[in-house]
């Protein structure tokens, strides 16, 4: 009993004791990739399906189409890791798109339009974290739908309802150019999920956003600032909004109130077939973004084969569905093996 | 023949491969599939290619379509656009020596097409703001229910519709139906409650008018009720007395017209940039040829 | 009183507390000293984890002064009674289910650097942070099946130890302890109580709640006895006093 | 200590002891009527504004207009009870009134169609409570989605993307007439609320689905059959949205896949405002009763006051986060408004 | 063995629990009669809560038999459980929040009507519950501010109180009760330790777990000792054997 009241820094002795048997890893580690498993097999079913499937041509049309998705899942998933969720992207999107084509038109700078869709979406996201943490309000459903309404409507009366047409050339080059067949735009998904990475499993902040979504009373008495937490997912989650904004913006080279149209849905589709709880404290970027990778490359896949309109949202529901339940089995499986190879050592 | 497998000409054989992107699916959109797959049937040097979209607004799923059809190498492209957010994926498609004919509206402004075989909206609503405007006496109230907002065609009927009334109207209410025809039928009931010397409704699209007319059967008034698109509902709506007139567009002739266009353009031949299909106003007195 | 004239680590006076209909607290009046372990006992539902809550920055008093060392506090969140050097142990462990057992330790003040950056922004230690929890641990001698893993499957008893842990590791001025040995076996309890010993011994302020009389009679230097949020007594536990404590507590007509 | 191990059945000797005062009794009981507080309060706002508003004629088209929203707001009630969510029931709406349709048009029985309705809503809300209980999924968000997508799909397939017009008398009835003033779907919706209220208030289902949302862990352990409460729940939401569609199938005597779209954010919306938890175990039906009418109001209001279209959504929005922020002072109140009245004892 | 010829109440043979790489439970035998109370003693982590959630149907026995009264039974669900007459008190004490005493009470069978038709859609007695739910619990004299408040804001002990008070209402042949004094204050421990043999005197067998020597030594006829899943011995609660007992808990050298 020689308990330090300092922090304690002195290393542990020795590596802890291992029990694990080397036998079944190999099965155990391909089983936990988990949703990237689908992912390939879905990648696998639709090269074997379209020949044209898997040429670099159509792999950067899917990224290009997935890369507003996977923007707002990315921070879909900060907001659901806190236990709530943001409806409010979707409108978010149009009203950031609509105010940027409005600043072109009125004073042709590259770098205030860009600044104005980013400051359009951190203004939407802090309207909801405050509105969340100063109305003390139960669950953000209510408030984010809330935006959702204001946003769409907001950029409706801004628009006039018309589309914008004309964009900066850097918003252009961003959303609708590529390198070779990779779009710019992954190159953005890329840095951010690099930056998210980071965020979440470098910086404090990522602890603290676990730590509230697994016990917000907890970390409100580990005297974690729960309410400066939640008020930068929202604020982070109308960011992404700007951000995606630009792309859609610079790939239709036009802001519209069109934009964004339930991209909620599927941002939040993609957090969830990425094995992230509503439950808060669970969920991984890199999962997340296979999630998004995942609905793009099935709608990519379908309009490829031709499949009907009216099939293609059946399509989808179905793929969904055994996304999230082979998840599960994957998941039995993997406590499966580990006590195969804990028998085993 | 389909390009879903089983079709009757080889793929690849001498066929020109052309697509044809429609916006959603509703019957006026469907009649002009059907017209295109009449053509296709019968010409059996071409191969049409479908791609269809989600919904009135869905400008990304349309970009997805064309930059599959684009993979796909077809020669020409025939589509309604949802909206001039589409152009640069047509860009796209102009550069990787696509031809491009725009079906249903047009994307002002855009040089990349090939030609514009479509209905004027705008002066579609202005015969019917004429055709009310010689209806109602003066000093007359209308109420309109928009469509969907941001949708620049429907947008334009409206603006026709006010141009063709020139005043001789007050308009006292508009909302928005998403032309939804739930929609559509709570907002007529509400006009009627405020308005009740309402003396004619104007709809942007087909299916809110179809609502609007039970709560105008409910309400026991008699306003003077115009639609757009000629639906099969508000044809037979015409025919039974319930709804003055509606604007008739020519699907079918779009359809046709459209993928001779772009048939034409991929084989190179000069094609004329823009093709009217035109607008008639369908009333009881001519309704029968409409159907 | 035990303290002489320095004044008291804490001085609670007139604490009282309402939720709704219910007095949990009335006027209750309470000091601890440096270097003394203050047992706080009480029937169930008599108010001690409210007094404990409250002391801790989670709940407000209604009416009520706090002072420590002398000079009157505002104890108005966890932060301002961490910053005060409170650090407590909550009955309901207050522990996250979904984090490694690091995680749960340095939760709210975690290991990170560079200094000049805001504290949400730092690079978090991660090997330094688990090194030391599993130092901290292994001296508590709490064995756990696997380091990594979230702490919501681990048994009541390793949680508890886990807990514990993190509040004495941290504990600067003054300890809160609500019933810190309730889920534990004998080694470990053991273990704990001997830990308050060494808190005291460093001149910590301690205030433990605990049902097990033998543990209070062992560590406690005082006791206060609540009934229905109300202060019916204090004594010294001694052999003869236990009875005599005993009866506060039920009540004894 | 004479504690009996049979089960106890004898009445406890005199009443419990009482400590409230009858001081600020009424102040509290007002503001315990809560979310209905602010109904009065935003009819009488629209009563001011509008001359025509407060007449028999237009409430009836409010309420008419508002059965819909109801029905679909009770049976989300009982989902959001369990933990759950159901995003399906707008699709739902859609294909039960399409098959229902396509029923009339083959065969001219009122009652087949009726069964139609009801059999599809029921389907589907079988497939969701199956599919989330069988599959063990973590959560109803995504099923539902799944299957919101898969009934849209098939209602836009069976009907050829077109309304199908006609449906039988009693249909009609039901849905498009009135008693005076007083819609037909009115009583259907007070009788159907009366039924709810019993079964979540009187009969030990509705003690269950309050106990699974509480501690659904517990709730097996205490051997509720937590399998058939979650599958019931989802059942009776399709079982609503097939009589929604009988109703908006009946109002404009068609069936359409255009029906119902986004009626399940406005049926979450109202049990929200009516304040239900989305952690479950929390919410009365009364309340989301109350919460729909809300919503019906406001539309309706606006309507007639000719709000401009643009403005309506911000309207609508800013409405929802107005009400759902009044729900949270008036619980601080209550509870400021307890402590006093002990005070007083 | 204390039980004669007849079969034991309860009786577990083989018992094995594997939780990933942890083995919780590791080929344990052991054995209750009726009219007799086992402790079940251990350190934490020792597999004690598993044993018993594994009897309680709410995990399942990797490997192992039970027999009840001599048959040999399946407990596949806390249903086939209660259905064998078994009734437990968890250490997490599994209560609901949101609901009143009486709910608690009588979630999964509740006191309804008429008998014909299906559970669920059966009526509900609220008045005989609650009334029959307030006697148990002023029998058990555990003082409550609301009887009509969700059980989620009551204290510590008061939460336990009702879920030793719900397990004992409800017994029929055995009983097991997980730390139900852990935070139970004097008066309230001894009401439940009254109870206990109470239940053995009408025949029950009960399991209690235990890290309170003062409890097992007082009411249990005889003491299992667990260690890292294994069963480690069996003695009876002496004064002479407590030494003996403690050491195996601790696994002294
Ligand atoms: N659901 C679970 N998943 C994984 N591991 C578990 C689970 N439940 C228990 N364990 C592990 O099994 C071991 C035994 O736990 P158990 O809860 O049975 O201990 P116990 O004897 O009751 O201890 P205590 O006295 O602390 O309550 C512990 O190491 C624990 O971490
Ligand atoms: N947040 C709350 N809201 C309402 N009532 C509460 C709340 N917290 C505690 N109470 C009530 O206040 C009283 C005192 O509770 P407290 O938890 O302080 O008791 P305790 O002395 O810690 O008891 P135990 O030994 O059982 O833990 C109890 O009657 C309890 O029901
Ligand atoms: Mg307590
Ligand atoms: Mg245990």
């Amino acid at each position: 009993m020689a308990l330090s009241t300092a922090r304690p820094h002195t290393a542990a002795t020795g590596p802890p004791p291992t029990t694990r048997a080397r036998g079944p890893r190999l099965a155990l580690a391909l089983i936990r990739t988990g949703p990237l498993l689908m992912l390939v097999a879905v990648v696998v079913t639709a090269t074997a399906l379209s020949p044209v499937f898997f040429t670099t041509r159509n792999l950067g049309n899917v990224l290009a189409q997935t890369a507003v998705i996977a923007i707002l899942a990315m921070a879909q998933l900060l907001v659901i890791v806190t236990r709530g969720i943001d409806l409010s992207v979707g409108s978010t999107v149009a009203l950031a798109a609509v105010v940027g084509a409005l600043t072109f038109e009125a004073v042709l700078s590259a770098t205030l339009v860009v600044l104005a869709m980013l400051g359009t979406g951190l203004a939407v996201g802090t309207v909801n974290g405050v509105a969340l943490v100063w109305g003390r309000l139960p669950h953000p459903f209510i408030v984010t739908l809330a935006t959702l309404s204001v946003a769409h409507g907001l950029a409706l009366w801004l628009a006039g309802g018309q589309p914008h047409r004309g964009m900066p050339d850097v918003v252009q080059l961003i959303g609708g150019t590529s390198i070779g067949w990779l779009p710019w735009s992954t190159l953005l998904v890329a840095a951010l999920a690099l930056l998210v990475l980071l965020l979440t499993t470098r910086l404090v902040w990522g602890r603290w956003i676990y730590a509230v979504g697994g016990n917000p009373d907890g970390a409100r008495r580990a005297a974690i600032p729960v309410n400066g937490v939640l008020i930068s997912v929202y604020v982070l989650s109308g960011l992404a909004a700007g951000i995606a904004a630009i792309i859609t913006a610079g790939r239709l080279n036009a802001g519209s109130p069109t934009f964004g149209e339930l991209a909620e849905l599927d941002a939040i589709a993609a957090v969830v077939i990425g094995g992230a709880s509503f439950l808060g404290g669970r969920g991984s970027v890199a999962n997340a973004l296979v999630g998004a990778l995942m609905i793009g490359v099935i709608r990519n896949a379908m309009n490829l084969l031709n499949v009907d309109a009216f099939i293609q949202p059946i399509v989808i529901g179905v793929v969904i569905l055994i996304a999230v339940e082979l998840d599960v089995i994957r998941g039995a499986l993997e406590r499966r093996f580990q006590v195969m190879q804990a028998v085993a050592a | 023949g389909d390009s879903g497998g089983g079709s009757d000409k080889a793929a690849g054989g001498g066929a020109i491969k052309v697509g044809l992107i429609t916006k959603f699916p509703v019957d006026f959109y469907d009649t002009m599939v059907d017209a295109v797959k009449q053509y296709d049937a019968a010409h059996a040097d071409v191969e049409v290619v479908y791609g269809q979209g989600k919904s009135g607004t869905d400008d990304e799923g349309e970009i997805a379509i064309i930059e599959n059809m684009i993979t796909q190498g077809v020669k020409a492209i025939a589509i309604t656009p949802t909206s001039p957010n589409v152009q640069g994926a047509l860009d796209k498609a102009v550069k990787a020596g696509i031809k491009v004919v725009l079906i249903d509206n047009d994307i002002p402004g855009w040089s990349g097409k090939s030609s514009v075989v479509a209905t004027d909206n705008l002066a579609g609503g202005k015969l019917a703001g004429q055709w009310l405007a010689k209806q109602l006496p003066a000093g007359s109230t209308i109420a309109i229910l928009q469509g969907r907002l941001g949708n620049p065609s429907l947008d334009d009927r409206v603006k026709g519709l006010k141009e063709g009334l020139a005043g001789a109207a007050k308009v006292v209410a508009e909302p928005a139906t998403d032309c939804d025809e739930t929609k559509g039928l709570n907002a007529a009931q509400d006009i009627l409650t405020a308005n009740p010397d309402v003396a004619a409704i104007y709809g942007a699209c087909g299916p809110p008018i179809t609502g609007a007319l039970q709560a105008v059967k409910a309400a026991g008034k008699k306003p003077v009720v115009v639609g757009f698109d000629a639906s099969p509902d508000e044809i037979k709506a015409i025919e039974s007395g319930t709804q003055a007139a509606s604007v008739a567009q020519f699907p079918a002739k779009m359809g046709s017209l459209g993928i001779e266009t772009a048939v034409a353009a991929a084989k190179g031949e000069t094609v004329k940039p823009a093709v009217d299909t035109g607008t008639e106003m369908v009333t009881k007195d001519n309704v029968a040829k409409f159907k | 009183m035990i303290a002489g004239t320095a004044p008291p680590a804490l001085r609670i006076a007139g604490a009282t507390k309402r939720f709704g209909a219910v007095v949990a607290l009335d006027a209750v009046d309470l000091e601890v000293a440096h270097g003394e372990v203050l047992a706080l006992l009480g029937d169930n539902g008599a108010g001690k984890s409210t007094l404990i809550k409250c002391v801790s920055g989670v709940h407000q008093f209604d009416a009520g002064t706090v002072e420590i060392d002398g000079t009157a506090v505002s104890l108005g969140s966890p932060a301002d009674a961490r910053g005060a050097g409170i650090e407590t142990v909550y009955q309901d462990l207050a522990l996250f289910d979904n984090l490694d057992p690091a995680a749960n330790f340095y939760a709210g003040r975690e290991d990170a650097g560079p200094r000049w950056l805001p504290r949400g922004l730092r690079l978090l230690r991660r090997r330094a942070m688990s090194d030391s929890t599993a130092e901290v641990l292994s001296r508590l001698q709490v064995g756990l099946p696997d380091q990594r893993a979230g702490v919501g499957l681990l048994s009541g008893g390793q949680r508890q130890a886990i807990a514990v842990a993190r509040a004495a590791a941290f504990a600067s001025s003054i300890v809160i302890l609500d019933e810190p040995t309730a889920a534990l076996g004998l080694r470990e309890s053991r273990r704990v109580l001997d830990l308050i010993l060494r808190l005291r011994g460093e001149g910590r302020a301690v205030i433990v709640v605990s049902h097990a009389m033998d543990h209070v009679m062992e560590i406690a230097d005082r006791a206060v006895v609540m009934r229905r949020g109300r202060k019916v007594g204090e004594e010294r536990p001694t052999p003869e006093n236990q009875q005599k404590i005993v009866s506060l507590i039920v009540g004894g007509v």
